[in-house]
């Protein structure tokens, strides 16, 4: 039922809203409205209850085991919600003068600090409100640079073909073209369609290290020269930061810029869709660029630094300063763990990642890059159980579902074929790896015996297979009180 | 190890059927000199109950101050029901909804978002949000100019919100689009409709519309949607959603109503936080449905014919379209979508108009009070909602601090923004305001007035 | 899976206990403690999962209609919860000098003074954490009434069959004999049981009123006057206050003391079990003996009342307060609604548990007290059925379940056969109580036609019926690691 | 007309269903000349945002200390998950579990509970939760009379919490039970032991053993419980859940182990919040488990086998039992319970030794450092846990006064229970409190002691 099916008119939740209509209103009766919003009319508690049920519906981290591959679905502590919540951080209004607020700035400025160290860039922006803003930013940064040098023929970004579909919806969002290139068998950049790809037209390259492919991009230092030898920046997406934390730093890797999401490898959650943040970093030949607001600790107090202090900054990608109340998330989970616990968390993803790995290749199941070791994630193809028997990558995700487990990604990265990309994520013990173990395990067996059960789940989920299709084609996108 | 459940023994099992000797083995693609990983930036870890105490201590050192800020971001009453709800693990925890059987919650919830806000401002459709309204607006210029083909031209008046200008400026020059500034009368504060004359003769994608202004004045909205339309140009309204409560909402402006509704959704149930997590939204009509960026949720059915909902349209979007994508945009501001369905659930048509008129009488009678002190004047003379600019005989910079003093953050120096407008204060009460609030604001800008004359 | 299910040896919250072991432990050997206790060792992830799967297995308010008769489901304002665990209230230790602690105590004492107003009663002790303590610090008080006017031949305490099961084990705690009289054919008390039951060994009667047959006692201030006359007091169980709120005031119908329970009337949340609050009211013979702490102010400042303010007081019963945070949110919840809601509650409590009764007598369910008013809950009787069919009262409790609704309380008040005590509360809508009615409808249609499908409900719940009488013959009261 | 969502609408039609002309008219039972129903005391109704912001105003007004007050009550660290997952609406708002199969949630928790805690005590059972710790000492006091049979007379020690001995005696008086009390020896500020021989030739049903006692102190506990279990007396401890970790359980008190073991739940997880509310635990040996008051939940399967939970035992209950049962208790305090469950999760055995370890050396490290302050003595000899008193050669009320306003609270006046301990304050440091905090009450009260000398 939806929430305006238990709408009833002229129903009121009166300890919600001022108790008259005040006498004075001098708004201009052609601007008026005249015909109230369908905003439901529900009782406080009708609309609790609904919202709550609504909630029990979904996966979450909190109840099911997420390997959703990409998406570092990790524990969020509970203790960054609450602190993060202090009436006082949420009261603040974001033009209240600085000195109000020296207690937010400071988390402000020491987690820039902190995400320097990480990354190893000489300083970091916090204004980016997700991954994909963090690109527009970087991607925006580099064509400051070029422009500032008047290098105004480099018109390409290179990306490789594994990338994320963020990384090209950027590059031409920042008006560039992209070269897509391909992977090799082991699932490395082909280097000599980068050599070919590099040229005076070469903006930057942008690389996910580990690659969404789940591998270590070994040649990375030979890619970076190849790049900044043609004139290009490198571009680190930094989502696969979870992999690498502690081991090694983008900064030493030779990279230019970098994104981090914070929404994963930092551990604020996802929200169902975000909000999240993703600090920018840049080496020191894009400092002039970086966006503003940064924060600045001058004389024992903490300052937004703006347009002012940085005349060549590309500006403001946000209202104010970017998901304040997320990034203090990170900022409280990373002094929750320390810099002993940012190795760990490298490690112990990692680990998981190979175990389940190697469980998997036991069953039976084919590993996309089998010679490799996995980062924090790995792909499992079923393009040959699908020839087989027909049963795809989605129907064994949907089983998934009805086993009480949230699926892996499935068919991305786009070049390998019925993919599931499976991330485990540090925070999962072993015994839920396991149980995953025997749920694969299962679904195996199924496959051999009843695949038609396969194709046609989920079956023990509230809802049967949804059908996109008729979503797409028959588009309802809005409630009509006429039915 | 906070957060890692493993035990020794459970790492050498694992170790054991990966076939590595250590955890370190597994890090062997990484070429030895690359690996550096010492930080010296980074704190030793805390227990929970050390950063408890940490960040209580800052958050203390912050405080509560009476604010008569707004400025595009405003204290509104949030009822206690929308975080309680918000935060439950189910949606704070889970993922952007891609298997749908597994995320239904999230699902139907997105799709009350989008009949909730399309309604509000009189569209079609709505998006499941953008990441603020700044960026939204962006979003929009893109769009528009998309939609328009041979324009890459947007007029944006220069009572928008300045930073919403300078965000919009920053992402849209990329694609070579250029942002043409329409100055202010400065009797009224709305756009120099006169001014609009000289732009007749050249092509624009868009004509920006905000309501209220930057300066809470109230444009003159159909004049200026028709005088687009006239111009085979699109008319993208910039609006407060709690105002839409009041005030005619974009879809009904002018002949044919605007064509996108953008806005920050900040007033409807989302805390200020220093300035975010906010969410941008985004409404247009059906035909600009494709055009539109961000995720779009529809209502559809599972294989039995029972109600359920999915993601749709996905092929405007980067995870399927890649470089054709209508937009980057994947990660958006879901959990501060769900605590504005559920604001909006809880408050209802009524109590959101409540709220508005609330709002808007609070500031008529702060700036009524103030008005009567010698040394304040009213600097625009057209009707506003909830929030006006006011002028002081002294330095005004002063007279903010003398209020902080005592605990009152008296509005924003205008001056910060548009270097004309000296000693101007922009003033907000909301409904969170009340008589005794306004009138200890106002004794005490008398006061300071009084020391500063 | 049980929570030591999930545990493994060694296993550890680093985040949520001191980093190391103390050095310093002088604890002598002999008292040390030698092996661990079976706490679960989880990591905070797991256990985080644990419970919010556990919760989920709930029915609630927030998630169902929970019509259980003589437990007054309501809605439970989230506002209350939010604002009565401000960070300082939580932190405030009991023993912290008065001054510290203005802001609560005057919550405490407009409380206090709210529910004299309320009740019409002469002074209110807080102390009481549940309704049955209320219970026994009334009849205790009684008890030192008759003990101060050397009036020690009182032993027996006369209480209606239809009353709950606290009563008379109340009035046993207290030392007193139970004496039952029976309810007439209208659910009144049976006005010739009391008077042969009254004489000079009576200390007291206990009244529900409403009784817990859901009808308003009309002869309540007969009642009174046969039993003030023989030298008793009365005792008013105040747990069915929600059906007369502002209508009626206890005081005023004769009553000397008075529990009310806020869990009840005043929104407090049941939390699957308590805490409770139950304020107990007194008329002006029994002020001498009030429980304390009680709240006063004077000279502009609050204070407790100890024995040394009140030295006839029967003492205390709780090692501070009682149940503060209860308080608060009861507290909260009265200023919320005020005096116009306080009226509002029983008047729609009322109207709710009247269309609902008319509306199942409509379908042909029978109504214990045909002829009566609901007052906020009322009877069905399932006997006709359960002769006819075999479908009892708790079979069609557990069908209500397979519904997704909470059942009726099943069984109590003991003397109406196969029944279902019915009590809607105020918070319910009237498409809830129809969905409520239709589902009614459905099972009488089951009842005919598959009275066996019925029977062994539920059906579409988590678990079949569960085996209690296995439970209760089989006594597994703790896990045992060995299995 | 908050929460009740009739609209008029609504209310016409069920009136006409249930055939009344008013509302009013379906009160028409209730005699006219008994209705009054005029309230003078119950303010008008505020808004949530109204509430808000007086509750808020009155929290601020009580403000935050640095405590160091235990005498019955703790300040430890607190999960964020704990509260976080006991208030989810699912336990918040659900009843007494009546109906099993709709109630698994808390019935499995309850089951979980009852098996750390009766672990934690050593004991082989442990019923769903008590009140609160005073009124779980008296519910033991009168389950030993009833096991008991001969002897309606319990011994408690006067270094037993006095609100707990006044407790008792208030509740076990009505059943004509009397309450002895055994004198400490002023110098360990342990249980006379020489005293117990006066009692020697005399029936109990009881004798009651704390651990630790009211002043921190450390019971030989073997010694009591022998001699209880001796002249066929039953042992009831009393103790703190934390020092469980460190200390002997009941369990294993002397050659047979206490027979039930009660105390306050406070310290696992539950708020100080001003005295409630906390819970009351209770875990005795198997043959007692029929005497136990209050819920007991048990195992079980349903008619498919499959494992479940429900209510059992509940022949002792008055809801069945009525004037039989083994007392009146039904709302116990289950959400507290439900809070510390999580709490023990969360901590683990460990974690809980810690807790307990760290409370223990900072107590330690507060009292040799004060006792280093001339005018500061240690009143007791014996080993203590976690509290402690110390004399000042000063009037202590002062000196209390004198840190409370710098922030402190000082601990608390045994004088006010204890009329011979003059100027004895009971002290208490948690792990929640650090060595710059211990500092920093040593160095306050080596400054009053100054200015009061
Ligand atoms: C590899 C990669 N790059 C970029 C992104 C985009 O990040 P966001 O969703 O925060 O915009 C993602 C997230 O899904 C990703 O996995
Ligand atoms: C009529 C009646 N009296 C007394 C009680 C006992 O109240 P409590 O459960 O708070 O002890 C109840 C509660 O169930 C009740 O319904």
């Amino acid at each position: 039922m939806l929430i305006f099916e238990h709408s009833r008119k002229n129903r009121r939740n009166y300890s919600q809203a001022p108790s008259t209509r005040p006498a004075k209103n001098n708004i201009p009766d052609n601007l008026k409205r005249k015909t109230a919003p369908l905003l439901p009319e529900v009782s406080e508690m009708d609309t609790v209850r609904h919202y709550t049920r609504l909630s029990q519906k979904n996966f979450s981290i909190d109840t099911e085991f997420y390997p959703l591959g990409s998406c570092t679905m990790k524990y969020n502590p509970r203790a960054c919600n609450s602190l993060a919540m202090l009436p006082q951080f949420l009261s603040r209004h974001p033009l209240a003068p600085e000195d109000t607020g020296q207690g937010f700035l400071a988390c402000m400025y020491e987690l820039q600090e902190i995400l320097k160290d990480v990354t190893g860039m000489s300083a970091v922006s916090l204004t980016s409100m997700a991954g994909a803003q963090g690109e527009l930013i970087g991607i925006t940064m580099i064509r400051a640079y070029h422009e500032a040098r008047g290098d105004t023929e480099r018109t390409e970004i290179i990306i490789p073909d594994a990338a994320h579909g963020t990384n090209p919806a950027t590059a031409v969002m920042c008006g560039y073209k992209v070269i897509e290139i391909p992977t090799d068998r082991d699932g490395d950049v082909d280097m000599e369609a980068l050599k070919a790809a590099v040229g005076p037209r070469t903006a930057g390259l942008m690389l996910t290290n580990p690659s969404t492919l789940g591998v270590f991009e070994k040649k990375v230092a030979e890619m970076s020269r190849i790049v900044h030898e043609a004139g290009g920046l490198l571009y680190y997406d930094g989502a696969n930061l979870n992999a690498v934390l502690g081991k090694v730093k983008p900064g030493d890797m030779g990279f230019d810029v970098i994104h981090m999401n914070l929404h994963k490898t930092f551990s604020t959650p996802h929200g169902g869709g975000g909000p999240g943040a993703a600090p920018v970093g840049v080496a020191d030949c894009l400092l002039p660029y970086l966006p503003i607001p940064i924060v600045a600790y001058e004389q024992g107090v903490y300052r937004w630094l703006t347009e002012k202090d940085r005349p060549q900054s590309i500006g403001r990608l946000s209202a104010h300063m970017g998901n304040a109340g997320v990034l203090l998330r990170a900022y409280i989970y990373v002094r929750l763990l320390g810099a002993e616990g940012m190795f760990r968390i490298s490690e112990y993803a990692t680990l998981n990642a190979n175990y389940l790995m190697a469980e998997l290749r036991k069953l039976g199941f084919e590993i996309a890059y089998p010679n490799r070791r996995a980062s924090h994630e790995f792909i499992v193809t079923m393009k040959e159980i699908k020839d087989k028997t027909g049963v795809t990558a989605m129907n064994l995700a949907k089983r998934l579902l009805d086993k009480g487990f949230h699926a892996p990604t499935t068919y991305f990265p786009l070049l390998v074929p019925e993919c599931l990309l499976i991330e485990p994520a540090e925070t999962e013990s072993k015994e839920t790896l396991d149980r995953f173990v025997v749920a694969m395990k299962e679904i195996l067996d199924e496959i051999a015996t009843q695949p038609d059960m396969v194709k046609s789940a989920p079956h023990d989920m509230p809802l049967r297979k949804i059908d996109d299709v008729k979503a797409a084609r028959e588009l309802d996108l809005v409630w009509n009180p006429a039915g | 190890m906070p957060f890692i459940p493993h035990t020794e023994e459970d790492v050498a099992e694992m170790l054991a059927s990966i076939g590595a000797k250590s955890i370190d083995e597994l890090f062997d693609e990484i070429p030895a000199e690359l690996k550096t990983g010492k930080l010296t930036q980074v704190p030793v870890g805390l227990s929970e109950m050390e950063i408890s105490r940490l960040m209580h201590g800052r958050a203390q050192k912050d405080g509560f101050y009476l604010s008569f800020i707004g400025a595009g971001a405003y204290e509104h009453h949030i009822p206690a029901a929308v975080w309680q709800i918000t935060t439950r693990g189910e949606f704070y925890s889970s993922y952007t909804p891609y298997q749908a059987e597994a995320s239904q919650g999230t699902l139907q919830l997105l799709y009350e978002y989008q009949t909730m806000m399309a309604s509000l401002n009189g569209m079609d459709v709505s998006n499941a949000s953008l990441y603020d309204g700044a960026s939204a607006l962006a979003e929009a210029a893109l769009m528009a100019v998309r939609q328009h083909r041979t324009s890459r031209r947007i007029l944006i008046p220069q009572t928008v919100h300045p930073i919403y200008r300078s965000v919009t400026r920053t992402i849209v020059r990329n694609q070579n689009i250029e942002v043409v500034e329409i100055p202010f009368d400065p009797a009224t504060g709305q756009v120099a409709i006169d001014k609009l004359d000289q732009f007749a003769q050249e092509e624009f994608a868009a004509l920006v519309i905000p309501q209220p202004n930057f300066f809470g004045v109230l444009e003159q909205v159909d004049a200026l949607t028709d005088w687009a339309h006239g111009k085979q140009s699109l008319a993208i309204a910039v609006v407060n959603p709690t105002s839409l409560a009041m005030l005619k909402p974009p879809g009904e402006w002018g002949q044919r109503g605007a064509d996108i509704a953008v806005g920050e959704g900040q007033p409807l149930g989302i805390p200020l936080s220093s300035g975010g997590p906010y969410f941008g939204f985004m409404a247009c009509k059906q035909e600009l449905v494709r055009q539109m960026p961000g995720r779009i949720i529809g209502r559809t059915t599972d294989l039995e014919g029972k109600e359920g909902f999915a993601l749709t349209l996905q092929a405007r979007e980067q995870h399927i379209r890649r470089s054709k994508a209508t937009s980057n945009i994947c990660t958006n501001q879901g959990l501060m979508v769900t605590a504005a369905t559920i604001y909006m659930s809880l408050i209802g048509p009524e109590g959101l108009y409540r709220v508005a008129a609330q709002s808007h009488a609070n500031t008529l009678a702060l700036v009524e009070q103030l008005e009567k002190l010698p040394g304040v004047k009213k600097v625009f003379g057209s009707p506003f909602f909830h929030e006006a600019a006011l002028q002081l005989s002294v330095p005004a910079d002063k007279v903010l601090n003398s209020l902080k003093a005592q605990g009152v953050l008296g509005g924003v120096l205008l001056e910060n923004y548009y270097p004309d407008l000296k000693n101007t204060l922009l003033v907000c009460a909301t409904e969170t305001k009340t008589a005794e609030d306004i009138g200890k604001y106002v004794e005490m800008l008398r006061l300071a007035l009084a020391a500063s004359a």
